[in-house]
C-alpha cells in the first residue's frame, strides 16, 4: 500500500529516549512503530502489534504498527524519530539544511521479518566495524579495561 | 505508566530547572535519598524520566575501538589525545549537537571551532533552523511566555503538538494558569489549533483547523488575504473551508492579545522558511488590529541557548564554518547534514546530540567514513558508530550552567548530585581538548 | 608595573589642565604623582593625551543584541575582519551589530575604557552580563530598566513611595544594575496591548498611570537613595514630530525635587538621546527642529543633562525597548520587525534604519543632533553618543569629532552633500562654534563620568583610576579645523597610539596587544537589607503568579560578574 | 586576448573555494605566480597548482581580455566568479556553489548544472548555465532584502526552489521548468520561464515581471487577471500567442505583473 510518511516526536519515544534506554527492548517498542488509521490497517487486514516493511526511495526498515491516536489521516503513517525511522526519511534539504522529515512517499508491506533493536539495526544498516551481530543485545557491548 | 507518590527520600531540592525541553521549567523538586535522586516533583513524564534517568547504559568511562571494532575503555589521557590530535590534523571538521548542554560549554566549543577552522552547528540544523530563516528575512515578534499567561486572550497552535513534545506548555504557560489579567486561566482564553492530524493538543482546543499537509504557505496567505479584507474566490483553501478561516481571522483579528506557537510541522513541511516567513508576516500585520506575538516551540532544553551563545560570539545563530579562521553561515552548505550528504567532512565530534537518533540514514552513512567522536552521558545509538566516547555529566543535575528557555529567558540550572566518578562534565572536556589543541599547534610552529 | 607617559599634550578638563605638555605618572592601576625609576618611560612628545573614553549609553549587551545579530546576518557579514596577525585579538564581525569580542576591540582601539550599556531588563539580567563576560577591555555598567515594571506601576499608583524605593534597591541587586532607566514610561507597558501612550500626562490604558508620575516617582526614589547616577530617562513619544514638547515638559516636571547631599553629579536627571526627542510639526512632511527651545531650556537649568544620539549617515539597526515606536517605523518602513515583549517589565523593538545623506528626514535628524552639540554652551551638560547603534554604530563617534571641530567640514557638508532640510528647517546653519580638544575631553570623558557619578575616571589627577588614551596626532602640529584634515583625524582616533586601562597597555599603535576581562560595574544599597527582605516575603507570592520563573532562579548570579566593582551606596535615611 | 586554462589533475570531496581565481586577479600574473594562486580547500590553503595544470595562451593588457577556460569535474568548486568584475570564465562542467554571486560585470559560461546560489545578489554581468540550476539562483542572501539587482541569468535547463527571491533587478531567462516559489519576495527585474512552473510563484511579489511560456497549476490568491492580449509587448519584447497578465500579489499590495501563455 502506498502511504505518506511522517516522522516527528512521540510522548513515549521521547520518554525512553530520554530515560536514556535506547539499546532495550522498551524503546524499540515505542519508536520502532508506524502508527497508522485503522482504516488503512484493514486495508492490509493488518492488527496493533503486527510488523510491516516500509520502503522508500532511501531505504526498508521493519516496524510495528499500532492505531494512531491522531486520526483519522487516511494514507498518512506517523513514525515517532529514531533509528528505524530516518533510514527511510530523505535527506533532501532544498539547500534549507532541515532534511525532509515530512511528507515521504513510502509503500508498505506485511511481514514477518523481526523489528531489531538498535545495536542490531546499525551493525546491519550501516555496518562500520563490521561486528558479529549475535553478540549485540540490549546492553552495551564494550572492553572493560585491564587493570 | 501511573507511578505511586514517593515518600522514601531524605532531602528535597527545590526550584530546580528541567533539563528536557524548550519550556525549562524551573519549579521542579528533586527527591534525594542518599544523594540519589529518587524522585522529581513538578516535572512532567518525559522530563521526570530525562532527571531520574536509566543507568544501565550509562557511559562511565572513556572508550576508544579497538583493532576488532569493539569499544574499549581507556584513560582519559588516551582518549582526549586521540581526539585532539584527529581533530587537529582534520581539514573539514564538523562539531554538531549542543543542544543539551550548557552555554559555558558551548562557548568552550566555539573557541575550538575558532581554533581549528571547524564547523559549528547544532540541532536548529535539523529542526527550527528554517525558521531562523524566516526571521533574518522578514522579522522576529516574539515574546516571553508570561506575556502570554497574563494576557493572552487567544493562543493558537500551529504545526506543533505541545501536549506531547513541550507537556507542560499549556499547562504552566499558556492556557491554563490564571495570569494578571486572565484570571480565569482556561476560561478567559480561547485556543486554536491548526495541524493536519487531530493531536493531543487539538483534543484539548476550543477549535482544531485541519489543513492539507504541504499546504502550509498557501493556507496562510490566504488568511492574510482575508485580514486584508480581500475575498476568496474558492470555497476551500489547502482542505480548510474558507468560512472557517474567516472565522478565525475575526478571532484573531478580535483577540486583546494573541499569542501565536508554531512547531516543526510548519518548518519541515514543503516551503519550509517560506511557511514561517508567511507566518511571521501574518503576526506582523495583525498587529495593526490587535497586540500579537509568536514563538517557535524549540525542543531541547538549550538549543536556544546555542543560538544566542552563538550569535554573541560569532554574529551567526547556528551552522557556523570557521575554515577560514573567521565566521560564515551560509544555509544549506555550512550545515551539517548538507555537508555530511556531500561527504565532505573528515571529522565529526557530537557533544550532547545523538546523530543516530536524528539524522537520516543517508546522512549517517558518512559517519562510517570518518572519525567519529561521542560526548554524552549514555550509550545511544550513535555510541554504535563512534571511535572514541568521552563520558560526560548531566546538566542541571550533576553540573551547573546557564541554559536559555524557548523565549530567551536565561536560567541558572543547579547542580544537586554528584557525578559518576569518572565522569567530566562538557565543559572540562571541551577545556582539556582546548589545551591540547594549542600544544598541538604550538609544536607545528615551533 | 609602572610607566611614565612623556610629554604628552594633556586635556583633562576635571584637573583644568587644558593642553598642557607634561608627564603622566602610572603606578600599578592608579595615577600617582611620581614613579621610581624602574618606571617604563612611554615617549608620546606632543601628542594627545586624554582620560580613557566614557560612554554613557550605548547598547551593547543582552536580549536586544542577540535578536538583532539573529536576524540581521546581512550586518554581521558587512563588519567581517579576519583576525589579527599577533594571535591576541580574534576576528570582527558586524558592523551595526558587532560580536561581543568585536564590541571590545573596537572600543579600545578608540581609547574607550568605560561603556554603559544602557538598557537591560531585570528578568534577562544574566543574559547582558554573561554577554559582558565576551566583551574584552571595558568597564561595563549596566542600566536597568523600571519604566515600564508592573511593581513599579503598582506603587507609583498607589503611592506607595516607600515600597518603590525598598523594591528599586533590591532590584538593582538582583540584577546586578547601575541605575535607573525610564524607557517610554508607560509606554511599553500600553503596547502589551498593542498600544502606547501620547505625552507625559496620557495613563496607560490599565494601571491608569502617567509618564509624569513615573518620571517623578523614580527620580525622587533615586535622590532618596542616593545613587552615584541620576535617572537616565527616554522621553515619551520618541521620534515623533512635535515630541520637543513632551521632553520640554518631562524637563521641566523633576525641577523642584532635591538632589541627593552625597552626590557628586550636578544633575537629577540625565535625558538620552534628546536628539530624537526634539522635533516639532505635526508629520514628517511639516516637520522642523524643536531643538532651539529643549537648548535654551538646557542653558538655563541646571537639574539636567543629556546625551545627543547623533545620526551617521549609515545602514545601521534601532533598538529600543520603546517598542510601539519601532512598530511605527515598521509601519513607514516596511523593513523587517523585530519585537520582543518580556514578562511584567518591559518591551523591546528593533529594525533595520537607513540614514541617507540624501534623505531629507535622515538629514533633518542629523543637523538636529549636532544644533545640541552647537547649541549647549556648557560642555559638561552633553555626552557625545549616537544611541549606537540606533543614530549609528560607536566606531562612528570619531567621525562626528571630526565635524565638530571643523566649520569648513560642516559647512561643506551643508553647501554640498546633505538634503536642503538641515539648512531649511534647523537652525544648524546659524552657528559657527568649533569644538576645541578640551571641550572635546568633556564630552567624551569628564562629563560623561561625571553625569555618571564615576568619580575615579574621566580625569587624570592622582588617585584616579589609570585609564588613558594617547592618540598619534601632534596637538600642535595638526589643524583640526581644516576639512582636508578630517579624514585622518577619524582615523587616528580610531586608532589609538595607547589605550591604557587600570594600568595596562590593551593597545599599542592601533593594535590590541593585550586583552583582559571586562569589569561590571553595579550598585549595591547598604541600609535597606531588612526592609528589602520584609518587601520580598510580601511580593513573592505575587511574584511567582506573575513571572513564568520562580523568584529564586530570578536574580544574577555572583559568578555572572566576575571580575566587579561593587558601588556600595550608603542609605541616609529619610531626610 | 588572454587565455588562462585550469585543468583538474585531481579531484577532492571537499570542496575548493575559488575566490581568487578572476580574471582581474589573474591577467597580469604570471604561469608561476598563477600556479602559487591560492585556493582553499576545508581549513587549508593550498596552490591551485594542486589540484590544477595551468597554461597560458596569448597576452593582454587589461582583464576585460582576459579569460579563464576551466576543465576538469567542477562539481566540489565552489565560489566559481564570485565577485567577478569583468573578462570571461568558462567552466567546462558541473559547477558547485555561488557560481557568479555577487558578480557585478563580464561573462560566465557554465557547461554544465550548477549547485545553489547561483547569481545570488548579482549587480551586473551575465551567466549563462548550459544546464540547471539548483535553489535559490538569483536570490539574495541570509537576511538580505535586497537580492538580485542587475545584470542576466540565463539558464538552458530547470530552475529550484526560490528562484530570484528578493530580486530587485536585471533579468533572468529560464529556458526549463521551475520549482516552487519563484520570484518570492520580488520587487523589481524580469524573469522568463519558458517551461512549467510549480506552485506559489510570485508569492509576496511587489513589483517586477514574471513570463510564463509552459504551464502552471494554480495561482496564489493575491493575484487577479487584468486581462487577456495577444501577441504582448512585454519590457520591449514582442511575445507570441495569448497571454494572461496578472497583477498582484494583493497580500501586499503588489503591483508585480505575471504574464502567463494560455
Amino acid at each position: 500500500m502506498k502511504v505518506m510518511v511522517n516522522t516527528g516526536t512521540s510522548v513515549i519515544q521521547a520518554f525512553y529516549e530520554k530515560k536514556g534506554s535506547t539499546l532495550k527492548d522498551e524503546y524499540r517498542q515505542s519508536a520502532a512503530v508506524a502508527f497508522m488509521d485503522l482504516k488503512d490497517m484493514q486495508k492490509l487486514s493488518l492488527k496493533s502489534r503486527d510488523k510491516i516493511k516500509i520502503k522508500s526511495e532511501w531505504g526498508e526498515v521493519v516496524l510495528y504498527v499500532d492505531i494512531s491516536y491522531d486520526a483519522p489521516h487516511e494514507g498518512m503513517v506517523f513514525i515517532p524519530r529514531g533509528p528505524w525511522a530516518n533510514i527511510i526519511i530523505s535527506p533532501e534539504t532544498y539547500c534549507c539544511n532541515v532534511p525532509t522529515y515530512k511528507g515521504i512517499p513510502a509503500e508498505i508491506f506485511k511481514t514477518d521479518e523481526d523489528v531489531l533493536l538498535v545495536s542490531q539495526l546499525m551493525n546491519k544498516v550501516y555496518n562500520k566495524y563490521n561486528l558479529d551481530d549475535d553478540k549485540l543485545t540490549d546492553k552495551p557491548v564494550y572492553k572493560k579495561r585491564m587493570i | 505508566m501511573i507511578e505511586k507518590p514517593i515518600t522514601d527520600y531524605d532531602e528535597e531540592v527545590r526550584n530546580c530547572s528541567c533539563s528536557y525541553c524548550g519550556n525549562n521549567c524551573d519549579d521542579i523538586t528533586y527527591l534525594l535519598k542518599d544523594k540519589k535522586i529518587v524522585g522529581v516533583r513538578h516535572a512532567c513524564r518525559i522530563g521526570a524520566s530525562k532527571i531520574i534517568n536509566d543507568q544501565d547504559q550509562r557511559l562511565l568511562n572513556p572508550l576508544v575501538r579497538n583493532d576488532e571494532g569493539i569499544l574499549e575503555e581507556t584513560t582519559w589521557d588516551v582518549a582526549l589525545d586521540k581526539t585532539a590530535r584527529l581533530l587537529y590534523e582534520s581539514d573539514r571538521p564538523v562539531l554538531y549537537g549542543w543542544g543539551e548542554t550548557s552555554v559555558e560549554a558551548i562557548k568552550k566549543g566555539i573557541k575550538i571551532a575558532e581554533k581549528t577552522g571547524a564547523v559549528m552547528d547544532n540541532q536548529s540544523t535539523i529542526c527550527h533552523g528554517s525558521s531562523i530563516q524566516a526571521f533574518q528575512n522578514v522579522g522576529h515578534p516574539v515574546m516571553t511566555l508570561g506575556e502570554v499567561k497574563n494576557r493572552a486572550d487567544v493562543v493558537v497552535y500551529v504545526g506543533t503538538n505541545p501536549m506531547d513534545d513541550h507537556p507542560r506548555h499549556l499547562s504552566r504557560y499558556t492556557t491554563f494558569p490564571e495570569g494578571f489579567f486572565r484570571k480565569n486561566g482556561r476560561k478567559d482564553r480561547t485556543v486554536i489549533t491548526l495541524d493536519p492530524k487531530y493531536t493531543n493538543t487539538a483534543k484539548v482546543s476550543d477549535e482544531w483547523i485541519q489543513f492539507n499537509m504541504n499546504e502550509d504557505y498557501l493556507l496562510f496567505d490566504a488568511l492574510r488575504m482575508l485580514l486584508k479584507g480581500e475575498s476568496l474566490d474558492e470555497e476551500e483553501i489547502a482542505g480548510v473551508p474558507t468560512s472557517q478561516l474567516e472565522n478565525l481571522i475575526q478571532i484573531m483579528k478580535n483577540a486583546e492579545y494573541g499569542a501565536l506557537f508554531f512547531g516543526l510541522g510548519v518548518s519541515q513541511t514543503l516551503g519550509k522558511q517560506k511557511n514561517v516567513d508567511m507566518l511571521i508576516q501574518l503576526v506582523e500585520d495583525l498587529n495593526r488590529y490587535s497586540k500579537w506575538s509568536m514563538l517557535p516551540m524549540r525542543g531541547f532544553f538549550n538549543v536556544s541557548g546555542f543560538n544566542i551563545a552563538l550569535t554573541s560570539e560569532t554574529g551567526y545563530p547556528y551552522g557556523v564554518d570557521f575554515s577560514r579562521g573567521y565566521p560564515r553561515f551560509m544555509v544549506g552548505e555550512t550545515t551539517t547534514i548538507d555537508l555530511l550528504n556531500r561527504r565532505e567532512p573528515d571529522f565529526f565530534m557530537a557533544i550532547s546530540a545523538d546523530p543516530g537518533v536524528q539524522f537520516p540514514g543517508y546522512t549517517i552513512k558518512h559517519l562510517i567514513n570518518i572519525p567519529t567522536i561521542q560526548i554524552d552521558t549514555h550509550w545511544g545509538p550513535y555510541t554504535e558508530l563512534a571511535d572514541i566516547v568521552l563520558p560526560s555529566t548531566r546538566v542541571g543535575v550533576e553540573t551547573e550552567g546557564t541554559a536559555y528557555r524557548m523565549d530567551s529567558i536565561p536560567l541558572f540550572m543547579k547542580k544537586v548530585i554528584d557525578k559518576p566518578e569518572n565522569c567530566h562534565s562538557d565543559e572540562w572536556i571541551l577545556t582539556q581538548l582546548y589545551e591540547r589543541i594549542e600544544i598541538l599547534k604550538q609544536e607545528e610552529d615551533n | 608595573m609602572e610607566y611614565i607617559l612623556k610629554n604628552g599634550v594633556v586635556f583633562d578638563p576635571k584637573n583644568d589642565i587644558d593642553g598642557e605638555q607634561m608627564d603622566i605618572f602610572i603606578k600599578d592601576n592608579v595615577i600617582v604623582d611620581k614613579v621610581s625609576s624602574k618606571a617604563k618611560k612611554l615617549d608620546v612628545s606632543g601628542k594627545l593625551v586624554m582620560p580613557g573614553g566614557v560612554d554613557l549609553h550605548s547598547h551593547i549587551a543582552g536580549p536586544k543584541l542577540s535578536i538583532g545579530r539573529l536576524y540581521r546576518p546581512e550586518d554581521i557579514r558587512k563588519g567581517i575582519k579576519p583576525a589579527s596577525k599577533n594571535d591576541i585579538s580574534g576576528f570582527e564581525a558586524g558592523f551595526s551589530l558587532p560580536t561581543c569580542p568585536t564590541i571590545g576591540y573596537r572600543y579600545t582601539k578608540m581609547g574607550y575604557t568605560t561603556v554603559t550599556e544602557a538598557a537591560v531588563p531585570p528578568l534577562e539580567a544574566k543574559h547582558a552580563h554573561e554577554e559582558i563576560n565576551s566583551i574584552p577591555n571595558l568597564d561595563i555598567p549596566t542600566l536597568t530598566l523600571f519604566g515600564n515594571n508592573w511593581f513599579m506601576l503598582k506603587y507609583v499608583k498607589e503611592k506607595r513611595f516607600d515600597d518603590l524605593k525598598v523594591f528599586i534597591s533590591k532590584w538593582l541587586k538582583l540584577a546586578k544594575g547601575y541605575g535607573i532607566k525610564i524607557v517610554n514610561p508607560c509606554g511599553s507597558e500600553a503596547w502589551g496591548w498593542g498600544k502606547n501612550v501620547d505625552g507625559l500626562d496620557d495613563p496607560e490604558p490599565h494601571w491608569g498611570v502617567t509618564g509624569r508620575e513615573v518620571i517623578q516617582a523614580l527620580t525622587e526614589v533615586n535622590e532618596k537613595l542616593g545613587l552615584p547616577h541620576s535617572v537616565h530617562v527616554h522621553t515619551n513619544d520618541l521620534g515623533h514630530p512635535g515630541n520637543y514638547a513632551t521632553t520640554l515638559e518631562t524637563f521641566d516636571c523633576v525641577k523642584h525635587i532635591k538632589k541627593n547631599e552625597n552626590v557628586d553629579r550636578n544633575q537629577i536627571m540625565h535625558c538620552t538621546h534628546v536628539q530624537f526627542h526634539a522635533y516639532k510639526g505635526t508629520s514628517w512632511r511639516d516637520v522642523s527642529s524643536g531643538a532651539s527651545e529643549l537648548i535654551d531650556y538646557i542653558n538655563k537649568n541646571d537639574h539636567l543633562t543629556c546625551d545627543v544620539g547623533q545620526i551617521t549617515f549609515d545602514e545601521t539597526t534601532t533598538m529600543t525597548a520603546d517598542a510601539p515606536m519601532e512598530y511605527d517605523l515598521f509601519r513607514l518602513t516596511g523593513l523587517k520587525w523585530a519585537n520582543k515583549d518580556i514578562e511584567v517589565e518591559t518591551a523591546s523593538g528593533l529594525i533595520p534604519s537607513i540614514y541617507s545623506s540624501h534623505a531629507p528626514v535622515s538629514v533633518l535628524q542629523w543637523a538636529v543632533g549636532l544644533e545640541f552639540f552647537m547649541g549647549v554652551k556648557d560642555p559638561w551638560k552633553i555626552v557625545l553618543t549616537t544611541d549606537s547603534p540606533n543614530g549609528g554604530p560607536f566606531i562612528r563617534y570619531p567621525r562626528i569629532i571630526s565635524w565638530l571641530m571643523s566649520q569648513e567640514k560642516l559647512q561643506d557638508m551643508l553647501d554640498n552633500e546633505v538634503h536642503n532640510w538641515a539648512t531649511n528647517r534647523t537652525d544648524l546653519g546659524t552657528y559657527d562654534r568649533e569644538y576645541s580638544w578640551n571641550e572635546i575631553a568633556t564630552i567624551t570623558r569628564a562629563g560623561p563620568a561625571k553625569i555618571l557619578g564615576l568619580t575615579d575616571r574621566g580625569h587624570l589627577g592622582v588617585g584616579a583610576k589609570a585609564d588613558v588614551s594617547v592618540y598619534d596626532i601632534d596637538v600642535d602640529k595638526f589643524d583640526c579645523t581644516l576639512k582636508s584634515n578630517s579624514e585622518t583625524l577619524e582615523n587616528k582616533l580610531l586608532n589609538s597610539k595607547y589605550t591604557i586601562k587600570d594600568g595596562e597597555i590593551l593597545v599599542k599603535d592601533g593594535n590590541i596587544v593585550k586583552l583582559v576581562n571586562s569589569n561590571h560595574i553595579w550598585c549595591n544599597v547598604l541600609g535597606l537589607e531588612n526592609e528589602e527582605k520584609v518587601l520580598i516575603d510580601r511580593i513573592k507570592p505575587e511574584f511567582n503568579k506573575y513571572y513564568t520563573i520562580k523568584y529564586e532562579n530570578y536574580g544574577v548570579n555572583d559568578h555572572y560578574i566576575q571580575p566587579d566593582t561593587r558601588m556600595d551606596v550608603n542609605y541616609g535615611g529619610e531626610l | 586576448m588572454k587565455v588562462i586554462n585550469l585543468v583538474m589533475t585531481k579531484k577532492s570531496s571537499i570542496s575548493l573555494e575559488f575566490d581568487n581565481i578572476l580574471p582581474e586577479l589573474l591577467f597580469d600574473k604570471s604561469l608561476r605566480q598563477i600556479n602559487e594562486t591560492i585556493i582553499y580547500r576545508g581549513n587549508k590553503e593550498e596552490p591551485l597548482s594542486h589540484y590544477f595544470d595551468v597554461s597560458i595562451e596569448g597576452e593582454c593588457d587589461d582583464a576585460k581580455e582576459c579569460a579563464i577556460v576551466i576543465d576538469g569535474d567542477l562539481s566540489r568548486v565552489k565560489r566559481i566568479g564570485f565577485a567577478m568584475t569583468c573578462g570571461k570564465i568558462i567552466a567546462n562542467s558541473d559547477v558547485d556553489f555561488h557560481v557568479g554571486a555577487c558578480m557585478s560585470g563580464g561573462h560566465i559560461i557554465v557547461n554544465g548544472d550548477a549547485e545553489s546560489y547561483a547569481g545570488r545578489e548579482m549587480t551586473g554581468g551575465l551567466l549563462e548555465i548550459k544546464g540547471s540550476v539548483k535553489e535559490f539562483c538569483g536570490s539574495s542572501y541570509a537576511g538580505e532584502w535586497r537580492g538580485m539587482s542587475g545584470g542576466q541569468i540565463i539558464v538552458h535547463k530547470n530552475a529550484g526552489k526560490q528562484l530570484a527571491e528578493y530580486m530587485i533587478g536585471g533579468n533572468i531567462h529560464i529556458k526549463g521548468d521551475c520549482d516552487i516559489l519563484a520570484g518570492v519576495h520580488m520587487s523589481g527585474g524580469k524573469i522568463q520561464i519558458d517551461g512549467n512552473v510549480n506552485q506559489w510563484f510570485g508569492g509576496q511579489m511587489k513589483k517586477g515581471t514574471i513570463i510564463i511560456n509552459g504551464n502552471v497549476e494554480k495561482m496564489l490568491p493575491g493575484f487577479v487577471l487584468e486581462e487577456s492580449i495577444y501577441h504582448p509587448l512585454i519590457n520591449g519584447k514582442q511575445f507570441i500567442g495569448k497571454y494572461g497578465l496578472y497583477s498582484g500579489d494583493k497580500t501586499v499590495k503588489g503591483k508585480g505583473r505575471i504574464w502567463i501563455k494560455k
